[in-house]
Protein backbone atom coordinates (compact mmCIF):
# COMPACT_ATOMS: atom_id res chain seq x y z
CA UNK A 1 0.00 0.00 0.00
CA UNK A 2 1.71 2.99 -1.45
CA UNK A 3 0.49 5.32 1.31
CA UNK A 4 -1.24 3.87 4.04
CA UNK A 5 -3.25 6.53 5.93
CA UNK A 6 -5.44 4.42 9.11
CA UNK A 7 -4.21 1.74 11.13
CA UNK A 8 -7.01 -0.21 13.73
CA UNK A 9 -6.33 -2.98 15.64
CA UNK A 10 -8.70 -4.89 17.49
CA UNK A 11 -8.70 -8.03 19.11
CA UNK A 12 -9.99 -11.01 17.46
CA UNK A 13 -13.64 -10.70 18.91
CA UNK A 14 -16.98 -10.30 16.71
CA UNK A 15 -17.94 -7.48 19.25
CA UNK A 16 -15.37 -5.00 17.57
CA UNK A 17 -16.66 -5.45 14.46
CA UNK A 18 -19.28 -3.12 15.34
CA UNK A 19 -17.69 -0.23 15.72
CA UNK A 20 -15.11 -0.46 12.79
CA UNK A 21 -18.48 -0.86 10.66
CA UNK A 22 -19.23 2.06 12.02
CA UNK A 23 -15.92 3.73 11.46
CA UNK A 24 -15.85 2.25 7.81
CA UNK A 25 -19.46 3.85 7.07
CA UNK A 26 -18.97 6.96 8.45
CA UNK A 27 -15.19 7.29 6.63
CA UNK A 28 -16.95 6.42 3.20
CA UNK A 29 -20.15 8.14 3.68
CA UNK A 30 -17.45 11.44 3.91
CA UNK A 31 -15.57 10.06 1.02
CA UNK A 32 -19.29 10.57 -1.33
CA UNK A 33 -19.60 7.00 -1.47
CA UNK A 34 -23.51 6.34 -2.23
CA UNK A 35 -26.07 4.83 0.52
CA UNK A 36 -25.82 1.25 -1.97
CA UNK A 37 -21.99 1.48 -2.26
CA UNK A 38 -21.66 2.11 1.57
CA UNK A 39 -23.73 -0.85 2.30
CA UNK A 40 -21.65 -2.97 0.35
CA UNK A 41 -18.30 -1.84 1.58
CA UNK A 42 -19.93 -2.04 5.22
CA UNK A 43 -21.16 -6.25 3.96
CA UNK A 44 -17.58 -6.67 2.50
CA UNK A 45 -15.43 -5.91 5.40
CA UNK A 46 -17.35 -7.41 7.94
CA UNK A 47 -17.43 -10.59 6.12
CA UNK A 48 -13.39 -10.51 5.83
CA UNK A 49 -12.97 -9.31 9.52
CA UNK A 50 -15.58 -11.89 10.61
CA UNK A 51 -13.18 -14.94 8.89
CA UNK A 52 -10.29 -13.02 10.21
CA UNK A 53 -11.75 -14.12 13.80
CA UNK A 54 -13.52 -16.77 13.12
CA UNK A 55 -11.26 -18.96 10.81
CA UNK A 56 -7.97 -16.99 11.14
CA UNK A 57 -7.10 -16.75 15.10
CA UNK A 58 -6.45 -19.19 18.04
CA UNK A 59 -8.23 -16.70 20.21
CA UNK A 60 -9.54 -13.38 21.30
CA UNK A 61 -6.08 -12.49 22.38
CA UNK A 62 -5.57 -12.62 18.77
CA UNK A 63 -5.19 -9.21 17.17
CA UNK A 64 -7.05 -8.18 14.03
CA UNK A 65 -5.36 -5.09 12.18
CA UNK A 66 -7.14 -3.13 9.31
CA UNK A 67 -5.17 -0.78 7.19
CA UNK A 68 -7.22 1.21 5.32
CA UNK A 69 -5.82 3.85 2.63
CA UNK A 70 -7.39 6.69 1.24
CA UNK A 71 -6.34 8.10 -2.55
CA UNK A 72 -8.45 9.55 -5.04
CA UNK A 73 -11.72 7.74 -6.06
CA UNK A 74 -10.20 4.46 -4.55
CA UNK A 75 -10.40 3.59 -0.47
CA UNK A 76 -8.68 0.21 -0.19
CA UNK A 77 -8.65 -1.73 2.64
CA UNK A 78 -6.48 -4.93 4.15
CA UNK A 79 -7.52 -7.05 6.81
CA UNK A 80 -4.41 -9.08 8.13
CA UNK A 81 -5.13 -11.83 10.47
CA UNK A 82 -2.80 -14.19 12.41
CA UNK A 83 -3.54 -17.62 11.13
CA UNK A 84 -3.92 -20.76 13.29
CA UNK A 85 -1.23 -22.73 12.29
CA UNK A 86 -2.96 -24.18 9.61
CA UNK A 87 -2.27 -23.89 5.62
CA UNK A 88 -5.94 -23.23 3.96
CA UNK A 89 -4.93 -21.01 1.66
CA UNK A 90 -4.72 -23.39 -1.56
CA UNK A 91 -6.12 -23.40 -5.45
CA UNK A 92 -7.79 -26.91 -4.31
CA UNK A 93 -9.57 -25.58 -0.99
CA UNK A 94 -10.88 -22.36 -2.63
CA UNK A 95 -12.42 -24.41 -5.74
CA UNK A 96 -13.77 -26.93 -3.12
CA UNK A 97 -15.25 -23.28 -0.77
CA UNK A 98 -16.65 -22.28 -4.59
CA UNK A 99 -18.21 -25.61 -5.77
CA UNK A 100 -19.97 -25.96 -2.29
CA UNK A 101 -21.68 -22.94 -2.10
CA UNK A 102 -25.17 -23.37 -2.05
CA UNK A 103 -27.91 -21.25 -1.01
CA UNK A 104 -29.56 -24.02 1.24
CA UNK A 105 -26.33 -24.02 3.24
CA UNK A 106 -25.66 -22.08 6.55
CA UNK A 107 -22.27 -21.05 6.07
CA UNK A 108 -19.66 -20.57 3.05
CA UNK A 109 -21.18 -17.36 1.60
CA UNK A 110 -18.50 -15.15 3.30
CA UNK A 111 -15.69 -15.28 0.18
CA UNK A 112 -18.40 -15.07 -2.42
CA UNK A 113 -19.86 -12.13 -1.16
CA UNK A 114 -16.66 -10.18 -0.46
CA UNK A 115 -15.35 -11.05 -4.01
CA UNK A 116 -18.32 -10.09 -5.29
CA UNK A 117 -18.86 -6.28 -3.18
CA UNK A 118 -15.40 -5.58 -3.97
CA UNK A 119 -13.86 -4.01 -7.31
CA UNK A 120 -10.75 -6.15 -6.68
CA UNK A 121 -9.91 -9.15 -4.13
CA UNK A 122 -6.72 -10.55 -3.21
CA UNK A 123 -5.64 -13.05 -0.71
CA UNK A 124 -2.55 -14.18 0.43
CA UNK A 125 -0.11 -15.58 2.74
CA UNK A 126 1.34 -12.90 5.17
CA UNK A 127 4.38 -12.90 7.27
CA UNK A 128 3.01 -14.05 10.63
CA UNK A 129 1.76 -16.68 8.61
CA UNK A 130 -1.94 -15.55 8.88
CA UNK A 131 -4.21 -14.48 6.23
CA UNK A 132 -3.85 -11.01 4.39
CA UNK A 133 -6.95 -9.82 2.52
CA UNK A 134 -6.91 -6.79 0.64
CA UNK A 135 -9.62 -5.04 -1.46
CA UNK A 136 -10.88 -1.69 -3.33
CA UNK A 137 -13.22 0.06 -3.57
CA UNK A 138 -13.62 2.41 -6.51
CA UNK A 139 -15.93 5.87 -6.63
CA UNK A 140 -18.33 5.30 -9.83
CA UNK A 141 -18.23 9.49 -10.57
CA UNK B 1 -20.29 -6.23 27.42
CA UNK B 2 -24.39 -4.98 27.49
CA UNK B 3 -26.83 -6.44 25.41
CA UNK B 4 -30.84 -4.54 26.03
CA UNK B 5 -33.30 -4.65 23.85
CA UNK B 6 -31.95 -6.57 20.74
CA UNK B 7 -34.70 -8.24 20.13
CA UNK B 8 -38.71 -7.76 21.01
CA UNK B 9 -40.75 -11.33 21.09
CA UNK B 10 -43.97 -10.93 20.50
CA UNK B 11 -47.65 -12.95 19.54
CA UNK B 12 -50.31 -12.82 16.46
CA UNK B 13 -52.66 -14.74 15.50
CA UNK B 14 -50.57 -17.71 17.47
CA UNK B 15 -47.57 -16.37 15.21
CA UNK B 16 -44.55 -15.63 17.32
CA UNK B 17 -43.04 -12.53 15.92
CA UNK B 18 -39.55 -11.67 16.56
CA UNK B 19 -39.38 -7.88 16.18
CA UNK B 20 -34.49 -7.38 15.71
CA UNK B 21 -33.68 -4.06 17.31
CA UNK B 22 -29.83 -3.97 16.32
CA UNK B 23 -27.93 -4.15 13.08
CA UNK B 24 -27.56 -8.36 12.83
CA UNK B 25 -24.10 -8.56 12.74
CA UNK B 26 -22.02 -12.40 13.89
CA UNK B 27 -22.03 -10.12 17.63
CA UNK B 28 -26.49 -9.94 17.87
CA UNK B 29 -26.16 -13.14 15.41
CA UNK B 30 -25.76 -15.50 18.05
CA UNK B 31 -28.21 -14.34 20.27
CA UNK B 32 -30.82 -14.29 17.54
CA UNK B 33 -29.49 -18.14 17.32
CA UNK B 34 -29.73 -18.44 21.17
CA UNK B 35 -33.93 -17.27 20.98
CA UNK B 36 -34.43 -18.91 17.80
CA UNK B 37 -33.55 -22.38 19.14
CA UNK B 38 -35.07 -21.62 22.26
CA UNK B 39 -38.18 -21.26 20.30
CA UNK B 40 -37.56 -24.77 18.36
CA UNK B 41 -37.19 -26.58 21.97
CA UNK B 42 -40.69 -24.86 22.77
CA UNK B 43 -41.91 -26.44 19.82
CA UNK B 44 -43.16 -23.40 18.29
CA UNK B 45 -43.88 -23.86 14.58
CA UNK B 46 -44.33 -20.44 12.93
CA UNK B 47 -41.98 -17.64 13.47
CA UNK B 48 -41.83 -14.31 11.88
CA UNK B 49 -39.14 -12.29 12.26
CA UNK B 50 -39.33 -8.93 11.29
CA UNK B 51 -36.25 -6.68 10.01
CA UNK B 52 -37.34 -3.05 10.31
CA UNK B 53 -34.94 -2.08 12.46
CA UNK B 54 -32.46 -3.48 11.05
CA UNK B 55 -29.68 -1.69 8.44
CA UNK B 56 -27.29 -4.45 8.22
CA UNK B 57 -27.56 -7.98 7.98
CA UNK B 58 -24.01 -10.53 7.07
CA UNK B 59 -23.91 -14.14 6.06
CA UNK B 60 -23.57 -15.55 9.51
CA UNK B 61 -27.15 -13.83 10.77
CA UNK B 62 -28.59 -15.38 7.29
CA UNK B 63 -27.08 -18.05 7.50
CA UNK B 64 -29.06 -18.47 10.80
CA UNK B 65 -32.44 -17.56 9.42
CA UNK B 66 -31.91 -20.07 6.81
CA UNK B 67 -30.76 -22.96 9.33
CA UNK B 68 -34.23 -22.41 11.62
CA UNK B 69 -36.37 -21.87 8.74
CA UNK B 70 -35.35 -25.45 6.84
CA UNK B 71 -35.55 -26.86 10.58
CA UNK B 72 -39.57 -25.33 11.36
CA UNK B 73 -40.31 -26.79 7.93
CA UNK B 74 -39.48 -30.36 8.52
CA UNK B 75 -41.96 -30.02 11.48
CA UNK B 76 -44.84 -28.51 8.99
CA UNK B 77 -43.62 -24.92 10.02
CA UNK B 78 -41.83 -22.15 8.80
CA UNK B 79 -40.11 -18.82 9.19
CA UNK B 80 -40.45 -16.16 7.51
CA UNK B 81 -38.88 -12.38 7.37
CA UNK B 82 -40.80 -9.48 6.64
CA UNK B 83 -39.68 -5.45 6.24
CA UNK B 84 -36.56 -5.32 4.55
CA UNK B 85 -34.69 -2.16 3.65
CA UNK B 86 -33.22 -2.54 -0.08
CA UNK B 87 -29.60 -3.40 1.21
CA UNK B 88 -30.77 -6.36 3.08
CA UNK B 89 -32.71 -7.72 0.32
CA UNK B 90 -29.98 -7.30 -1.70
CA UNK B 91 -27.57 -9.12 0.70
CA UNK B 92 -30.57 -11.88 0.67
CA UNK B 93 -30.32 -12.12 -3.09
CA UNK B 94 -26.62 -12.03 -3.58
CA UNK B 95 -26.51 -15.31 -1.28
CA UNK B 96 -29.42 -16.66 -3.38
CA UNK B 97 -31.24 -16.97 0.34
CA UNK B 98 -34.49 -15.33 -0.86
CA UNK B 99 -34.85 -18.49 -2.92
CA UNK B 100 -34.75 -20.74 0.57
CA UNK B 101 -36.54 -18.72 2.83
CA UNK B 102 -39.97 -16.79 2.19
CA UNK B 103 -39.74 -12.78 2.15
CA UNK B 104 -42.56 -10.13 2.99
CA UNK B 105 -43.07 -6.64 2.72
CA UNK B 106 -45.32 -5.99 5.54
CA UNK B 107 -45.57 -8.30 8.68
CA UNK B 108 -49.53 -8.69 8.06
CA UNK B 109 -48.79 -10.32 4.51
CA UNK B 110 -46.37 -12.56 6.23
CA UNK B 111 -48.95 -13.28 8.96
CA UNK B 112 -51.74 -13.82 6.40
CA UNK B 113 -49.04 -15.83 4.08
CA UNK B 114 -49.45 -18.82 7.04
CA UNK C 1 -2.09 1.28 30.21
CA UNK C 2 -2.31 -2.25 31.37
CA UNK C 3 -4.43 -4.21 28.52
CA UNK C 4 -4.40 -2.05 25.57
CA UNK C 5 -7.43 -3.51 23.31
CA UNK C 6 -7.44 -1.00 20.42
CA UNK C 7 -5.04 0.95 18.46
CA UNK C 8 -6.20 3.45 16.08
CA UNK C 9 -3.83 5.74 13.91
CA UNK C 10 -5.21 8.17 11.59
CA UNK C 11 -3.67 11.40 9.74
CA UNK C 12 -3.53 14.40 11.66
CA UNK C 13 -6.62 15.71 9.80
CA UNK C 14 -9.89 17.02 11.05
CA UNK C 15 -11.29 14.76 8.65
CA UNK C 16 -10.81 11.42 9.91
CA UNK C 17 -12.14 12.49 13.12
CA UNK C 18 -15.44 12.40 11.80
CA UNK C 19 -14.67 8.62 11.43
CA UNK C 20 -13.53 7.94 14.92
CA UNK C 21 -16.52 10.24 16.32
CA UNK C 22 -18.42 6.90 15.06
CA UNK C 23 -16.65 4.17 16.37
CA UNK C 24 -16.10 5.77 19.55
CA UNK C 25 -19.89 6.12 19.43
CA UNK C 26 -20.85 2.58 18.38
CA UNK C 27 -18.50 1.23 21.07
CA UNK C 28 -20.00 3.18 23.81
CA UNK C 29 -23.29 2.22 22.76
CA UNK C 30 -22.04 -1.64 23.03
CA UNK C 31 -20.41 -1.49 26.40
CA UNK C 32 -23.88 -0.15 27.54
CA UNK C 33 -23.22 3.42 28.15
CA UNK C 34 -26.09 6.33 28.27
CA UNK C 35 -27.08 7.90 25.52
CA UNK C 36 -26.36 11.41 27.31
CA UNK C 37 -22.99 9.68 28.39
CA UNK C 38 -21.91 8.79 25.06
CA UNK C 39 -22.89 12.40 23.73
CA UNK C 40 -20.11 12.93 26.31
CA UNK C 41 -17.49 11.18 25.46
CA UNK C 42 -17.75 11.61 22.03
CA UNK C 43 -17.59 15.63 22.81
CA UNK C 44 -14.57 15.37 24.89
CA UNK C 45 -12.73 12.75 22.64
CA UNK C 46 -13.46 15.15 19.66
CA UNK C 47 -11.64 18.28 21.45
CA UNK C 48 -8.59 16.33 22.72
CA UNK C 49 -8.30 15.11 18.96
CA UNK C 50 -8.77 18.21 18.10
CA UNK C 51 -6.25 19.89 20.05
CA UNK C 52 -3.72 17.17 18.72
CA UNK C 53 -3.85 17.94 15.27
CA UNK C 54 -4.66 22.02 15.58
CA UNK C 55 -2.01 22.25 17.98
CA UNK C 56 0.24 18.99 18.09
CA UNK C 57 1.23 18.17 15.01
CA UNK C 58 3.25 20.02 12.47
CA UNK C 59 1.34 19.03 9.85
CA UNK C 60 -1.52 16.33 8.33
CA UNK C 61 1.47 14.07 7.59
CA UNK C 62 1.92 13.57 10.99
CA UNK C 63 0.13 10.85 13.19
CA UNK C 64 -2.65 10.66 15.77
CA UNK C 65 -2.48 7.86 17.68
CA UNK C 66 -5.76 6.66 20.26
CA UNK C 67 -5.43 3.55 22.25
CA UNK C 68 -8.51 2.80 23.55
CA UNK C 69 -8.52 0.16 26.86
CA UNK C 70 -11.92 -1.53 27.48
CA UNK C 71 -12.01 -3.16 31.07
CA UNK C 72 -14.91 -4.15 32.88
CA UNK C 73 -16.81 -0.71 34.12
CA UNK C 74 -14.09 1.73 32.64
CA UNK C 75 -13.20 3.20 29.01
CA UNK C 76 -9.85 4.79 28.87
CA UNK C 77 -8.65 6.40 25.60
CA UNK C 78 -5.02 8.13 25.33
CA UNK C 79 -5.03 10.17 22.61
CA UNK C 80 -0.73 10.84 21.01
CA UNK C 81 0.33 13.59 19.16
CA UNK C 82 3.87 14.61 17.50
CA UNK C 83 3.84 17.90 18.71
CA UNK C 84 5.52 20.63 17.04
CA UNK C 85 8.72 21.26 18.49
CA UNK C 86 7.00 24.13 21.33
CA UNK C 87 7.23 23.41 24.79
CA UNK C 88 3.36 24.18 25.88
CA UNK C 89 2.67 22.17 28.96
CA UNK C 90 3.41 23.95 31.57
CA UNK C 91 2.06 24.95 35.08
CA UNK C 92 1.76 28.50 33.92
CA UNK C 93 0.63 28.11 30.40
CA UNK C 94 -1.89 26.14 32.18
CA UNK C 95 -3.22 28.37 34.54
CA UNK C 96 -3.18 30.86 31.87
CA UNK C 97 -5.33 28.83 29.71
CA UNK C 98 -7.72 28.65 32.02
CA UNK C 99 -7.85 31.73 33.91
CA UNK C 100 -8.28 33.25 30.28
CA UNK C 101 -11.26 31.44 29.15
CA UNK C 102 -14.25 33.33 28.82
CA UNK C 103 -17.83 32.11 27.61
CA UNK C 104 -17.59 35.07 25.00
CA UNK C 105 -14.65 33.66 23.56
CA UNK C 106 -14.45 31.79 20.39
CA UNK C 107 -11.83 29.43 21.20
CA UNK C 108 -9.65 28.35 24.21
CA UNK C 109 -12.65 25.75 25.76
CA UNK C 110 -11.47 22.56 24.50
CA UNK C 111 -9.59 21.53 27.52
CA UNK C 112 -11.99 23.08 29.89
CA UNK C 113 -14.56 20.90 28.60
CA UNK C 114 -13.22 17.65 28.37
CA UNK C 115 -11.93 17.81 31.36
CA UNK C 116 -15.25 18.50 32.86
CA UNK C 117 -16.33 15.59 30.57
CA UNK C 118 -14.24 13.00 31.60
CA UNK C 119 -13.91 10.74 35.01
CA UNK C 120 -9.74 11.55 35.25
CA UNK C 121 -7.82 13.28 32.88
CA UNK C 122 -4.10 13.26 32.48
CA UNK C 123 -1.55 15.56 30.33
CA UNK C 124 2.14 14.88 29.82
CA UNK C 125 4.67 14.77 27.26
CA UNK C 126 5.20 11.94 25.90
CA UNK C 127 8.69 10.29 24.27
CA UNK C 128 8.18 11.72 20.83
CA UNK C 129 8.09 15.14 21.86
CA UNK C 130 4.36 15.65 21.97
CA UNK C 131 1.08 15.36 23.98
CA UNK C 132 -0.26 11.79 25.97
CA UNK C 133 -3.56 12.97 26.89
CA UNK C 134 -5.35 9.87 28.82
CA UNK C 135 -8.81 10.21 29.85
CA UNK C 136 -11.43 7.37 31.29
CA UNK C 137 -14.84 7.12 31.42
CA UNK C 138 -16.40 5.01 34.52
CA UNK C 139 -20.14 2.96 34.04
CA UNK C 140 -22.24 4.41 36.29
CA UNK C 141 -24.60 1.18 36.84
CA UNK D 1 -13.74 14.43 -0.24
CA UNK D 2 -17.47 15.19 -1.29
CA UNK D 3 -18.89 17.66 1.20
CA UNK D 4 -22.24 17.53 -0.18
CA UNK D 5 -25.50 18.94 1.82
CA UNK D 6 -23.78 20.13 4.76
CA UNK D 7 -26.24 22.96 5.10
CA UNK D 8 -28.81 24.85 3.43
CA UNK D 9 -29.70 28.29 3.05
CA UNK D 10 -33.31 29.67 3.11
CA UNK D 11 -35.42 33.17 3.44
CA UNK D 12 -38.24 33.81 5.78
CA UNK D 13 -39.35 37.54 6.55
CA UNK D 14 -35.99 38.93 5.70
CA UNK D 15 -33.97 36.50 7.77
CA UNK D 16 -31.12 34.20 6.27
CA UNK D 17 -31.85 30.83 7.96
CA UNK D 18 -29.38 28.34 7.82
CA UNK D 19 -30.06 24.47 8.00
CA UNK D 20 -27.56 22.36 9.12
CA UNK D 21 -27.81 18.67 8.04
CA UNK D 22 -24.47 17.52 9.26
CA UNK D 23 -23.01 16.76 12.64
CA UNK D 24 -20.53 20.24 13.92
CA UNK D 25 -17.27 18.96 14.44
CA UNK D 26 -14.39 20.78 13.17
CA UNK D 27 -14.52 19.04 9.72
CA UNK D 28 -17.87 20.75 9.26
CA UNK D 29 -17.36 23.65 11.19
CA UNK D 30 -15.05 25.43 8.47
CA UNK D 31 -17.72 25.49 6.04
CA UNK D 32 -20.01 26.91 8.29
CA UNK D 33 -17.48 29.99 9.14
CA UNK D 34 -17.22 30.06 5.60
CA UNK D 35 -21.04 30.49 4.77
CA UNK D 36 -21.30 33.31 7.66
CA UNK D 37 -18.21 35.01 6.18
CA UNK D 38 -19.97 35.03 3.21
CA UNK D 39 -23.56 36.51 4.64
CA UNK D 40 -21.44 39.54 6.83
CA UNK D 41 -19.61 40.43 3.93
CA UNK D 42 -23.14 40.45 1.68
CA UNK D 43 -24.58 42.75 4.60
CA UNK D 44 -27.05 40.27 5.78
CA UNK D 45 -27.96 41.32 9.76
CA UNK D 46 -30.13 38.67 10.55
CA UNK D 47 -29.58 35.07 10.89
CA UNK D 48 -31.16 32.24 12.35
CA UNK D 49 -28.99 28.51 12.30
CA UNK D 50 -31.18 26.04 12.51
CA UNK D 51 -29.68 23.51 14.27
CA UNK D 52 -32.59 20.19 14.11
CA UNK D 53 -30.20 17.68 12.21
CA UNK D 54 -27.21 18.00 14.35
CA UNK D 55 -26.62 15.61 16.89
CA UNK D 56 -23.09 16.65 18.13
CA UNK D 57 -21.16 20.20 17.95
CA UNK D 58 -17.78 20.82 19.71
CA UNK D 59 -16.41 23.85 21.29
CA UNK D 60 -14.52 24.85 17.80
CA UNK D 61 -18.27 24.97 15.90
CA UNK D 62 -19.72 26.73 18.75
CA UNK D 63 -17.05 29.47 18.76
CA UNK D 64 -17.58 30.24 14.96
CA UNK D 65 -21.29 30.67 16.11
CA UNK D 66 -20.70 32.88 19.22
CA UNK D 67 -17.84 35.01 16.76
CA UNK D 68 -20.61 35.85 14.13
CA UNK D 69 -23.08 36.75 16.44
CA UNK D 70 -21.18 39.10 18.55
CA UNK D 71 -20.30 40.71 14.97
CA UNK D 72 -23.57 41.12 14.03
CA UNK D 73 -24.64 42.78 16.87
CA UNK D 74 -22.05 45.58 16.31
CA UNK D 75 -24.14 46.12 13.26
CA UNK D 76 -27.41 46.34 14.94
CA UNK D 77 -28.15 42.58 13.73
CA UNK D 78 -27.62 39.44 15.43
CA UNK D 79 -27.66 34.82 15.16
CA UNK D 80 -29.79 33.39 16.75
CA UNK D 81 -30.06 29.55 17.25
CA UNK D 82 -33.08 27.03 17.18
CA UNK D 83 -33.83 23.49 18.10
CA UNK D 84 -31.19 22.46 19.65
CA UNK D 85 -30.98 18.54 20.92
CA UNK D 86 -30.34 17.82 24.77
CA UNK D 87 -26.79 17.22 24.30
CA UNK D 88 -26.18 20.51 22.26
CA UNK D 89 -28.14 22.46 24.78
CA UNK D 90 -25.93 21.22 27.42
CA UNK D 91 -22.57 21.29 25.24
CA UNK D 92 -23.61 25.46 24.71
CA UNK D 93 -24.52 25.17 28.52
CA UNK D 94 -21.08 24.13 29.69
CA UNK D 95 -19.01 26.16 27.97
CA UNK D 96 -21.47 29.31 28.96
CA UNK D 97 -22.05 30.70 25.38
CA UNK D 98 -25.93 30.19 25.61
CA UNK D 99 -25.45 33.50 27.92
CA UNK D 100 -24.27 34.90 24.37
CA UNK D 101 -25.37 33.80 21.95
CA UNK D 102 -29.76 33.22 22.06
CA UNK D 103 -31.45 29.93 21.79
CA UNK D 104 -35.00 29.15 21.16
CA UNK D 105 -37.09 26.36 21.16
CA UNK D 106 -38.60 26.66 17.23
CA UNK D 107 -37.88 28.30 14.70
CA UNK D 108 -41.23 30.49 14.17
CA UNK D 109 -40.19 31.94 18.12
CA UNK D 110 -36.12 32.66 17.04
CA UNK D 111 -37.93 34.55 13.80
CA UNK D 112 -40.56 36.38 16.25
CA UNK D 113 -38.14 37.72 18.81
CA UNK D 114 -36.34 39.59 16.08
N1 LIG E 1 -8.92 -15.55 7.22
C1 LIG E 1 -9.07 -16.90 7.11
N2 LIG E 1 -8.24 -17.74 7.74
C2 LIG E 1 -8.41 -19.08 7.65
N3 LIG E 1 -9.37 -19.67 6.93
C3 LIG E 1 -10.24 -18.89 6.27
C4 LIG E 1 -10.15 -17.46 6.32
N4 LIG E 1 -11.14 -16.96 5.55
C5 LIG E 1 -11.83 -18.01 5.06
N5 LIG E 1 -11.30 -19.18 5.49
C6 LIG E 1 -11.76 -20.55 5.14
O1 LIG E 1 -12.64 -20.45 4.05
C7 LIG E 1 -13.91 -21.01 4.36
C8 LIG E 1 -15.02 -20.28 3.63
O2 LIG E 1 -15.16 -18.97 4.16
P1 LIG E 1 -16.47 -18.16 3.88
O3 LIG E 1 -16.78 -18.24 2.44
O4 LIG E 1 -16.29 -16.80 4.45
O5 LIG E 1 -17.63 -18.94 4.66
P2 LIG E 1 -17.76 -19.26 6.23
O6 LIG E 1 -16.89 -18.31 6.97
O7 LIG E 1 -19.21 -19.07 6.49
O8 LIG E 1 -17.33 -20.69 6.37
C9 LIG E 1 -13.99 -20.96 5.86
O9 LIG E 1 -14.87 -21.93 6.39
C10 LIG E 1 -12.54 -21.20 6.26
O10 LIG E 1 -12.24 -22.57 6.24
N1 LIG F 1 -2.09 18.62 22.10
C1 LIG F 1 -1.65 19.89 22.24
N2 LIG F 1 -0.45 20.24 21.76
C2 LIG F 1 -0.01 21.51 21.86
N3 LIG F 1 -0.71 22.50 22.44
C3 LIG F 1 -1.93 22.22 22.94
C4 LIG F 1 -2.47 20.91 22.85
N4 LIG F 1 -3.69 20.92 23.44
C5 LIG F 1 -3.91 22.18 23.83
N5 LIG F 1 -2.85 22.98 23.55
C6 LIG F 1 -2.71 24.41 23.88
O1 LIG F 1 -3.70 24.76 24.82
C7 LIG F 1 -4.50 25.82 24.32
C8 LIG F 1 -5.93 25.69 24.81
O2 LIG F 1 -6.54 24.56 24.24
P1 LIG F 1 -8.11 24.44 24.27
O3 LIG F 1 -8.59 24.69 25.65
O4 LIG F 1 -8.47 23.12 23.69
O5 LIG F 1 -8.67 25.61 23.35
P2 LIG F 1 -8.40 25.91 21.80
O6 LIG F 1 -7.94 24.63 21.17
O7 LIG F 1 -9.71 26.37 21.29
O8 LIG F 1 -7.34 26.97 21.78
C9 LIG F 1 -4.37 25.75 22.82
O9 LIG F 1 -4.62 26.98 22.20
C10 LIG F 1 -2.91 25.31 22.68
O10 LIG F 1 -2.05 26.40 22.78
Amino acid sequence: MERTCIKLNIPSDVFYLEPVRAFIGNLAQHLGFSRKRIADIQLAVDEICNNAVNHGSVSTEAVISLQISVRAQVLEILVQDAGTGVDWLTPERLSEIEANRSPKNESGHGIFLSKLLTDTYEMRYNAEGGTDVRVTFYQEN
Amino acid sequence: MAKTDLMMLREDSGIKIIEIKTDLSSYAASDLRKMLEMLLEQKVDKVIVNLHQVHHINSTAVGALVGVAKRLRQNGGDLKICELADNLTRTFNLIGASTVIEIYESENSAITAF
